[in-house]
C-alpha cells in the first residue's frame, strides 16, 4: 500500500529503488539528524557553555563550517548565472540539482547560526535595528533574502512532481513561476554576490586582528572580492563532485560527461583567477598592510602548528594545482583527475575559510597573549552533523521524487548503466 | 476555477483577522487589581495635597516612588473620612502594619536608569506630561500586565488599534527617544540604560 | 460546501495569511524578546535610599577604615577612607568584598550552643587540680581578649593562651628595608601604610621566588632556597668585623665566624660583592630594618646589629584598660603548657591570626578533654573540636581591632556591624565571660571610657576626615564616634625603652627529610572570602587558588604530579589536601603555597614540605 | 535632562595606570565585580570562560632565572576613540560610543550574543555570559541597584562604571547643579586601587591629572599602531614594560603561566 503511494510520486520513466531500500538508506541519516537535534537542543536550553568556545575563541567550528558550506553552496547562484544570464544551456542538466544543494547548504547554515547566537529570541533585532556599517548585517540580510529566492526556485521543481501536477492551481502557479526564472536568477546572483563577499568582509574588516585585516575598495576589504571569486570557483566543483557521487551511489548515468567537464573547466578558470588574486593580495598584506599596523607578517607563521606550510597549502597545493589540472584538457578528460581536482578545489576553499576564522582567533594580538588552541565539544560537532544529515535527507528525497537531472531519462534510454563489474556501493543505496 | 473555490480561504482569513484584532489585544494582558481602592482625586482636592507630598525625592536624588506605609499611616492612623475603602485600608494594612503590595503602573524595566529628578528639576517637566491625569482619577484602574514579558502596559505595548486603555501613555522607549531627540539630548544607549 | 481535505487546506492557508495581517504574531515576537530581558532567574537588585556608613574592617589585624555605600541600609559596596592616618584609604581584595561574607555558602549559621555550654560547665566541675581550663585566642589585645584573661583569672586553673605578638615596626622611619621573604605587598601589616611608606625606603627582597613583593622591590635577590640563615650570618660577619654588639647570644657570634662572605655566597648563591654591597648599604643607608619570617631569630639578630631597636623597631604601649581588669590572667605561650594538662579548651578563631597547628595543640590536651571552637566555617579546628559554635562574621559583629605590626602606636577602633547576624550564633566573649560569671556586655564601652579618661592620643573621625585630641572630645561623644567608625590613635611616647628582641635560637631542629622549601607568596586569606574572589584565581590566574601549591616541572615530575592533580602537602606540622599547579616560574626545590583555611597553619612553623600524590 | 539652551560640554574620559605602582593585588578586579553586579564564577568557568571586566595580567621580560622580571598590567576595555573596532561590527547597534563622554557602551538588552565584537577586539576586553548568572542565596541583596544584572548569552564589558556616572549626575541635580557639568565620578577600580595606580578623568581637560599623566614621556598605550586611539594610558619607567605594548614576538614577553 505505502509502496503503491510511494511509487505514484516517482516521475514517469525514472528507475528508483524499492521503498524498503529507500527507507533503509534514509534510516541512519534520520538517526544522525535526531542526535544532532538533541545536541543543538542542549546548546539552546542550557546555553553556549555546552560548547568549547570561550571569550578568546568567540567563533569556532560552527562559523568555520558555515562559511565553508555557504561557499560550496555557491554553485546554485553561479550555475543559475551561467545558464540564464550567460546562456550556457548545457548546464541546464545540473541546474535543478544545484538549486537543491544551494537550498540545503544555506538553510543548514542559517539554522546553525541560530544556535550559535546567545539569545536566539532576539535574532530578529538585526532586521529591526540594523547597523548598516556591520558586515554581519549585510550577511544576515542577503542570506535571508537569497534563502527565499532559493525556496522560490525550488518550488517549480517540487511542483513538477507527478502527483502535484494533477492539481490545476499548482500547474498554473508553476507556469507563472517559470516566467520569473530569469529574474530570480538575476536577483539570486546579485544577492549571493553580496553575501559571499560580506562573508569575506566579515574578517577582512577586523582592524583589531591584523592577521585578517585587509585594505580594499570603498567599504569592502579585498577579502570581500576574494570570497566571491573563490565561491564562484568551487561552486561548480562541488556540483561536479556531488553529481559524480550520486552517479556512483545510484549507479546511474545522470548527466553527459561533457557537462561535468564543462563544470570542471569553468571551475578551473575561476580558480586560476582566484589563485592569482589571492597571491597578489597576500603579497600586499605581507609587505604593507600588516607591517603598517605594527605586526610583522613573519610572526604569524612562527606559532606551531600554523607554519608557512598552511599558506603554501592554501594557495599552491589546493589552489594552483587543481586549477592547472582542470584547465588542461587531457587531464580533465580523465574522470579520476577531474573529480580529484574538484575535490581538492573544495578542500582549498575549506582551508581558506579555516585560516580566516580559526587561525585568526588562535593567533595572539597582545604581546602577553598566548597562542590558543580549541577543540569543539561533541555538542558542537553533533549540531553540525545534523546539518549534514538534513542535507543528505533533503537531497535524497528530492532526487527520488523530483527530476533533478532532466537528461536522466534520455540517458537511461540511450546507454546501459556504467560497468556492472564495480562492486555494490555501501548501503546498497540505489534509489 | 469557480469563485466558490475561494470561499474556505476567505473564511479562514476573516476568522483569523477577527481574532487577531479583536480578541488578541485583550488576551495578551492580564488585569490585576490594586490592593487598595485608592483615590488620587480625594487626596489632591479634598486633602489638597501636591504630587510631591507623597511621591518625593530623597537626598541622594533618587525618587521614592509610591510612598511606604508609614507615610500613609502619618495621616490615616485613624479613619479621617467615612469611606469603606479607607476603613478597609486601615484594617488590612495600617493596623497590622503590613506594607500594601502596590502595582506600579509606570515602573520602568530594571535595565532603564530613569532619573525623575533630572526630568522634573532641570528638565522642568510636569508629572502629567508622562503620567497623564493619574492625579485626578477617583479610583485605581486595574494593572494591565503583559502575560509574556511581565511589563506594565503603560511602559510597554503600543495602543493596538485603539483597543488600548489609554492612548497618551508617554513612557515607552519611543516616547523617551522622541522627546530627547526633539531637545537634541540623545547621546548613547547608556544615557538611559544601565 | 463539502469538507474535503483540499478545502481544509484552503481554510488553513487563509487563516495563516489572515493572521499575518493582525498584530498577534508581531507582538508575540517582541514580547518574547522582552522576556529575554527579564530573563528567568536573573535577580532584581533592591532599590532604596543610598546612605554612607563608616566602620573598620576586622578581617585581619590591619583593621583598615571602611566606608560602606548602603542601599536601604544594606551595604552594596565598600571603599577605603582616604584621609585615614593608619590605612590611608587602602582596602585589600578581601576587604573590598567583605560585605559578602554573611552570604557565603560555607558560612556556619547555627550550632549546639546550649549543649556546648552545658558540656563545658560539667567539664569545669570535674577538672582535676592538675588539669586546666584554657582559652586559645588567635588575636590578643582585643577587648574580648581581656575578657578571656579576666575570665581565666576568675576560673580555677584558668590559663590564657595566645601567639607571641611580633615587635612593632615603624616603616616610616626606615630608609633601607631588607626583607627575608616577608610578603610586604601581600597584606603584610597594614597595606595602605606599607604603600604610603614605600616611597621613602629602599626595599631589598631576598626570596627564592619572584613574589609580588619581589616584583615591587628595588632589588630582588633570588636566593637559594632555605639559605637565608647563611646570608644573615654572612652579613653579620661583615657588620661585626669592626664593632661589638651587646646582647648577642654567644652561640650566634661563634656561628658568624664560620661565615665569611665566601661561605655565605657559596651557600646562598648570592655573589660575594653583592653581599658586601648589601652589608655596606645596611650600615650606611640607615635607619635599616630587617624583616624575616615570623619571629625569625636571625632577622632579630641582624636588627640588633644594625641598631634597629628604638628606631625602626619600637615598643608600643597597649591601649588603656579599666583598672579592675588589671588583675587578669597573664598571656602565656602554648609551648609552655604541660602536655596532657588541658581539660577544657576554648578556641576563638572567629578572628584571623596566626593559628598554631593542631599537632601543637593536640599533645597538650588531657584525654576526654572538651574542645570548643568559635568559628565562621567548618574548616580550621572545626574538624578536631568537640563542639564548633558559629559566630557572627564581619560585618555583623562589634569588636575592637588591635593595632597591626606596622603601627608604632596603640590604636582602638571598632569593627563594622552593618548587617544583623542570624539567630543561633554565639558570641565567644559572652560565652567565656558567662562561665566566670562576668557580665561583658559593655566591655567595649568601659574600655573606651578608660581610654578617654587617660586623655592620651587623638581621635580620627572618618565622616569629617579630621583628627582631634582625645581629651577635647566629650566622653559620650567619644563612644558615639567610635561606634560611627572613628579611630583612636595613641601618641608615641618618646621616652619608651627600646623593645627587647627574642633571640632564642631554636636548638638544631632534627632536620626532616622533606625535599621542598615552602615559599609563601599569597596573602593569608580569612576563614571566609567573598565568592567574587574567584575573579582572581579562577576567572583569571593572577593568584594561586586557595588550597593549592605550585611546583617546578622537575619537582612535579619526581612526585608524579601534573597540573590539576590532587595531592597532600606534608610538613613537620601536619598535612593537608591541595591541588597542584605546575609552573616553570617556580624555582626547583620550592613549593609555593596558597592561602586558604588550614594551609598556613601547617606551613607557618616549619619551612620544609613534601607533596605526595593522593 | 539639561535645559536645551545650555551647551553640552563633550568630555573624553580616560585612565592613566602607573604600572610601577601596581602590585597585582587584584582589588580592582573584585571592586569592579562588586560594583557592576558581575556574578561569581560558575564552577565550570576558567580564565578563558570567566567574567571580569578588568583583568590584571602578570607579564615578564622573558628572562630566565635571575634575569626574570615581572610586572602587572590591568587590562579593561580600552574605549577606543578612532573607528572603534567593536562598534562597527555589531549587527544591531548594541555597542556605541557616547560622543559626550567618549565611553564605549555595551547594551546587554540589545545584544544577541553573536560575539562578533569579541573577535574584533584586539584587547580581549569583552566577555560573554556563558552561564546563567547565579549568586549564593541572600547575596543578591547586596547587588548594586545602579547596574542591571545581565542575562545568559550576551556580551558585557567595562563601561567606566556607568552606574556611578548616572548616580553622580542624579546627585548633581539634587544638589541644584546641572547634570551636564563635569561631575565628580570615579570608576570602582580607580577608587579601589590601594596603590593609587589608576588616575581617572577627562582627557579633554588639559589640566586634569589624567591628561597630564597621558602626556608623560613614559606613558604608552597598547597596540598603538593599530590606530584605535585607546583612552587607557599606561605608564612605566621600565623599558621592557613599555615594550609589552607592541605586537607579540614569539619567544619573548610571553604571558606567565599564572597572571
Amino acid at each position: 500500500m505505502a509502496n503503491q503511494i510511494d511509487k505514484e510520486f516517482i516521475s514517469r520513466g525514472l528507475k528508483r529503488c524499492s521503498t524498503s531500500k529507500f527507507i533503509l538508506w534514509m534510516a541512519p541519516w534520520v538517526a544522525l539528524l535526531i542526535f544532532g537535534l538533541y545536541s543543538a537542543g542542549l546548546c539552546l536550553v542550557k546555553g553556549l557553555n555546552q560548547t568549547n568556545m570561550d571569550n578568546r575563541f568567540a567563533f569556532g567550528l560552527w562559523i568555520f563550517l558555515d562559511l565553508t558550506v555557504i561557499a560550496l553552496g555557491a554553485g546554485a547562484f553561479f550555475t543559475g548565472f551561467l545558464v540564464y544570464i550567460l546562456k550556457l544551456h548545457e548546464l541546464r542538466a545540473v541546474i535543478n540539482s544545484a538549486v537543491v544543494i544551494g537550498l540545503v547548504c544555506y538553510s543548514g547554515a542559517v539554522c546553525v547560526l541560530a544556535v550559535d547566537v546567545g539569545q536566539p529570541l532576539r535574532a530578529w533585532f538585526t532586521f529591526w535595528y540594523p547597523n548598516v556599517h556591520s558586515m554581519l548585517t549585510e550577511v544576515t540580510f542577503c542570506i535571508t533574502c537569497y534563502l527565499t529566492v532559493l525556496a522560490i526556485e525550488y518550488l517549480p521543481i517540487v511542483l513538477k512532481n507527478r502527483r502535484l501536477r494533477e492539481i490545476p492551481a499548482f500547474l498554473v502557479f508553476e507556469f507563472q513561476l517559470h516566467k520569473l526564472t530569469y529574474l530570480l536568477a538575476g536577483v539570486g546572483t546579485f544577492l549571493s554576490f553580496f553575501h559571499q563577499g560580506s562573508l569575506g568582509g566579515l574578517y577582512g574588516v577586523l582592524r583589531g586582528r591584523p592577521f585578517a585585516f585587509r585594505e580594499g575598495f570603498f567599504v569592502w576589504p579585498s577579502t570581500f572580492f576574494l570570497f566571491i571569486i573563490s565561491a564562484a570557483a568551487v561552486g561548480p566543483s562541488f556540483i561536479l563532485l556531488t553529481t559524480w557521487l550520486v552517479q556512483k551511489i545510484t549507479r546511474k548515468r545522470l548527466v553527459r560527461v561533457e557537462v561535468l567537464r564543462l563544470l570542471g573547466r569553468i571551475s578551473g578558470l575561476m580558480l586560476a583567477v582566484y589563485v592569482l588574486a589571492k597571491t597578489v593580495d597576500t603579497l600586499i598584506w605581507i609587505n604593507r598592510t600588516s607591517p603598517e599596523r605594527g605586526f610583522p607578517a613573519s610572526q604569524y607563521y612562527s606559532w606551531n602548528p600554523f607554519g608557512t606550510w598552511i599558506l603554501f597549502a592554501e594557495i599552491v597545493v589546493f589552489g594552483l594545482l587543481p586549477a592547472l589540472v582542470l584547465l588542461t584538457p587531457r587531464l580533465r578528460a580523465r574522470t579520476g583527475w577531474l573529480v580529484a581536482a574538484a575535490a581538492m578545489a573544495c578542500g582549498g576553499v575549506a582551508l581558506n575559510r579555516f585560516v580566516m576564522t580559526v587561525q585568526t582567533l588562535a593567533l595572539p594580538t597582545l604581546s602577553f597573549d598566548r597562542f590558543l588552541s580549541y577543540t569543539p565539544s561533541w555538542q558542537e560537532t553533533g549540531t553540525f552533523l545534523a546539518v549534514v544529515a538534513y542535507g543528505v535527507l533533503v537531497y535524497s528525497f528530492s532526487f527520488r521524487y523530483f527530476r533533478l537531472f532532466p537528461e536522466e531519462r534520455d540517458l537511461q534510454a540511450a546507454a546501459p548503466p556504467p560497468d556492472k563489474r564495480e562492486e555494490e556501493p555501501i548501503l546498497a543505496g540505489r534509489y | 476555477m469557480r469563485i466558490s473555490g475561494y470561499i474556505p480561504f476567505a473564511v479562514g482569513a476573516l476568522t483569523a483577522l477577527a481574532a487577531g484584532w479583536a480578541a488578541f489585544p485583550h488576551a495578551i494582558y492580564q488585569n490585576r487589581r490594586q490592593p487598595v481602592n485608592f483615590s488620587h482625586k480625594v487626596h489632591t482636592t479634598t486633602a489638597g495635597q501636591k504630587c510631591d507630598d507623597c511621591h518625593s525625592f530623597r537626598a541622594d536624588g533618587t525618587f521614592a516612588g509610591i510612598p511606604t506605609l508609614d507615610k500613609c499611616a502619618g495621616c490615616h492612623a485613624a479613619p479621617m473620612g467615612t469611606t469603606a475603602a479607607e476603613k478597609d485600608f486601615i484594617d488590612r494594612y495600617v493596623t497590622p502594619n503590613r506594607e500594601p503590595q502596590w502595582l506600579a503602573y509606570a515602573r520602568q524595566p530594571e535595565n532603564v536608569s530613569f532619573s525623575h529628578i533630572t526630568h522634573v528639576k532641570s528638565g522642568g517637566m510636569k508629572c502629567e506630561t508622562c503620567h497623564g491625569n493619574e492625579g485626578e482619577t477617583d479610583s485605581l484602574r486595574p494593572f494591565q500586565q503583559d502575560r509574556i514579558s511581565g511589563y506594565s502596559r503603560d511602559i510597554w505595548g503600543r495602543p493596538i488599534a485603539h483597543s488600548a486603555f489609554r492612548t497618551e501613555g508617554g513612557m515607552k522607549m519611543d516616547d523617551c527617544v522622541n522627546c530627547h531627540r526633539s531637545h537634541g539630548l540623545t547621546h548613547s544607549c547608556l544615557d538611559c540604560h544601565k | 460546501m463539502t469538507t474535503t481535505r483540499r478545502n481544509l487546506f484552503k481554510l488553513a492557508g487563509g487563516a495563516t495569511v489572515g493572521v499575518l495581517f493582525t498584530p498577534a504574531p508581531w507582538r508575540l515576537l517582541t514580547d518574547t524578546a522582552l522576556l529575554s530581558e527579564t530573563w528567568p532567574g536573573v535577580p532584581v537588585p533592591r532599590h532604596g535610599e543610598v546612605t554612607f556608613q563608616f566602620g573598620n574592617c576586622s578581617l585581619c589585624p590591619a583593621g583598615c577604615a571602611v566606608r560602606a555605600r548602603s542601599v536601604a541600609n544594606q551595604p552594596v559596596s565598600l571603599a577605603g577612607v582616604p584621609a585615614h592616618p593608619l590605612s590611608h584609604g587602602a582596602l585589600c581584595a578581601f576587604g573590598i568584598a567583605g560585605h559578602h561574607l554573611p552570604y557565603h555558602p560555607d558560612r556556619l549559621k547555627s550550632g549546639p550552643v546550649a549543649a556546648a555550654d552545658a558540656a563545658v560547665r560539667t567539664a569545669l566541675g570535674q577538672l582535676r587540680d592538675t588539669e586546666r581550663c584554657a582559652v586559645l585566642d588567635l588575636r590578643p589585645g582585643r577587648t574580648a581578649s581581656w575578657t578571656y584573661r579576666r575570665a581565666m583569672a576568675a576560673i580555677h586553673n584558668g590559663i590564657y593562651l595566645a601567639p607571641l605578638e611580633p615587635v612593632p615596626v615603624n616603616l616610616a622611619a626606615a630608609k633601607t628595608v631588607l626583607s627575608l621573604g616577608a610578603p610586604l605587598f601581600d597584606n603584610w601589616g597594614t597595606p595602605g601604610n606599607v604603600i604610603a611608606a614605600r616611597d621613602h625606603f629602599r626595599l631589598i627582597q631576598v626570596e627564592p621566588v619572584e613574589s609580588r613583593t619581589a616584583a615591587m622591590a628595588d632589588l630582588w635577590l633570588p636566593i637559594r632556597p632555605d639559605s637565608e640563615e647563611a646570608l644573615v650570618l654572612g652579613l653579620a660577619n661583615l657588620l661585626l668585623a669592626d664593632k661589638k654588639v651587646a646582647g648577642l647570644p654567644a652561640g650566634f657570634t661563634d656561628r658568624v665566624r664560620e661565615f665569611p662572605p665566601t661561605v655565605a655566597a657559596s651557600r646562598s648563591g648570592i655573589g660575594e660583592q653583592q653581599i658586601a654591597a648589601l652589608a655596606h648599604e645596611l650600615q650606611n643607608n640607615g635607619p635599616a630594618l630587617v624583616l624575616g619570617a615570623n619571629g625569625s631569630p636571625y632577622a632579630a639578630a641582624l636588627n640588633l646589629i644594625l641598631g634597629a631597636p628604638g628606631h625602626t623597631l619600637v615598643s608600643r604601649r597597649e591601649a588603656p584598660v579599666p583598672d579592675e581588669w588589671k588583675k587578669a590572667a597573664p598571656v602565656s605561650d602554648l609551648a609552655s603548657v604541660r602536655d596532657g594538662s588541658i581539660g577544657v579548651l576554648l578556641i576563638d578563631e572567629s578572628v584571623t591570626g596566626d593559628a598554631p597547628p593542631w599537632s601543637a595543640i593536640q599533645p597538650k590536651l588531657a584525654n576526654k578533654a572538651v574542645v570548643v571552637t568559635f568559628a565562621w566555617s567548618k574548616d580550621g579546628y572545626g574538624r578536631q573540636a568537640t563542639y564548633t559554635l558559629p559566630t557572627a562574621v564581619y560585618p555583623e559583629t562589634v569588636d575592637d581591632i588591635p593595632p597591626a605590626v606596622d603601627s608604632p602606636a596603640a590604636a582602638f577602633r571598632l569593627s563594622a556591624a552593618w548587617i544583623a547576624p542570624p539567630d543561633g550564633v554565639a558570641n565567644p566573649a559572652d560565652f567565656v565571660g558567662a562561665l566566670a560569671g562576668i557580665a561583658v556586655k559593655d566591655a567595649l564601652q568601659e574600655r573606651a571610657a578608660a581610654i578617654r579618661k587617660s586623655g592620651r592620643g587623638s581621635l580620627f573621625v572618618p565622616s569629617s576626615a579630621t583628627s582631634t585630641p582625645a581629651r577635647d572630645v566629650k566622653p559620650d561623644d567619644f563612644w558615639k564616634m567610635l561606634q560611627a567608625g572613628a579611630t583612636w590613635i595613641d601618641d608615641v611616647d618618646a621616652n619608651a625603652a627600646p623593645p627587647k628582641l627574642d633571640l632564642a635560637f631554636p636548638a638544631e631542629a632534627p632536620n626532616q627529610v622533606l625535599p621542598l622549601v615552602v615559599a609563601v607568596t599569597e596573602p593569608d586569606a580569612p576563614a571566609l572570602v567573598s565568592p567574587l574572589l574567584s575573579k582572581l584565581y579562577q576567572e583569571s590566574n593572577l593568584h594561586l587558588p586557595p588550597q593549592s601549591v605550585a611546583l617546578h616541572p622537575s619537582d612535579a615530575r619526581s612526585c608524579g604530579l601534573e597540573t590539576g592533580s590532587h595531592a597532600r602537602l606534608e610538613t613537620g606540622c601536619g598535612s593537608i589536601a591541595v591541588d597542584v599547579i605546575v609552573d616553570p616560574d617556580v624555582p626547583p626545590g620550592v613549593v609555593e603555597v596558597s592561602g586558604g583555611p588550614g594551609i598556613r597553619k601547617i606551613c607557618g612553623a616549619s619551612s620544609r614540605a613534601r607533596v605526595v600524590r593522593s | 535632562m539639561t535645559n536645551p539652551n545650555k551647551p553640552v560640554k563633550a568630555a573624553r574620559y580616560g585612565m592613566a595606570i602607573d604600572l610601577d605602582r601596581c602590585s597585582g593585588c587584584g582589588a580592582c578586579m573584585v571592586a569592579c565585580a562588586v560594583e557592576n553586579n558581575v556574578p561569581p564564577a560558575h564552577q565550570g568557568a576558567n580564565d578563558r570562560k570567566g567574567l571580569t571586566w578588568v583583568r590584571v595580567y602578570k607579564v615578564d621580560n622573558g628572562g630566565e632565572g635571575d634575569g626574570r622580571r615581572s610586572a602587572f598590567i590591568p587590562v579593561m576595555c580600552q574605549h577606543c576613540g578612532n573607528e572603534t573596532p567593536c562598534v562597527h561590527v555589531c549587527p544591531q547597534q548594541a555597542v556605541d560610543v557616547d560622543p559626550s563622554t567618549g565611553v564605549v557602551g555595551e547594551m546587554p538588552e540589545r545584544c544577541l550574543g553573536c560575539r562578533y565584537c569579541m573577535a574584533a577586539c584586539p584587547y580581549h576586553a569583552r566577555y560573554f555570559n556563558w552561564w546563567d548568572p547565579a549568586w549564593p542565596a541572600g547575596m543578591e541583596k547586596a547587588l548594586n541597584p545602579d547596574v542591571s544584572p545581565r542575562m545568559r548569552g550576551v556580551v558585557e564589558k567595562c563601561n567606566f562604571c556607568h552606574g556611578r556616572w548616572h548616580a553622580a549626575r542624579r546627585q548633581a541635580v539634587a544638589d541644584g547643579k546641572s547634570d551636564m557639568e563635569p561631575v565628580a565620578y570615579l570608576p570602582a577600580c580607580a577608587e579601589a586601587c590601594p596603590a593609587k595606580a589608576i588616575t581617572f578623568g577627562d582627557l579633554n581637560d588639559a589640566a586634569s591629572p589624567v591628561a597630564v599623566a597621558a602626556k608623560d614621556c613614559n606613558s604608552f598605550r597598547l597596540l598603538e599602531k593599530l590606530d584605535t586611539d585607546p583612552k587607557i594610558h599606561y605608564i612605566s619607567k621600565r623599558d621592557w614594560v613599555r615594550r609589552i605594548a607592541d605586537a607579540p614576538r614569539p619567544g619573548d614577553g610571553k604571558e606567565s603561566r599564572r597572571g
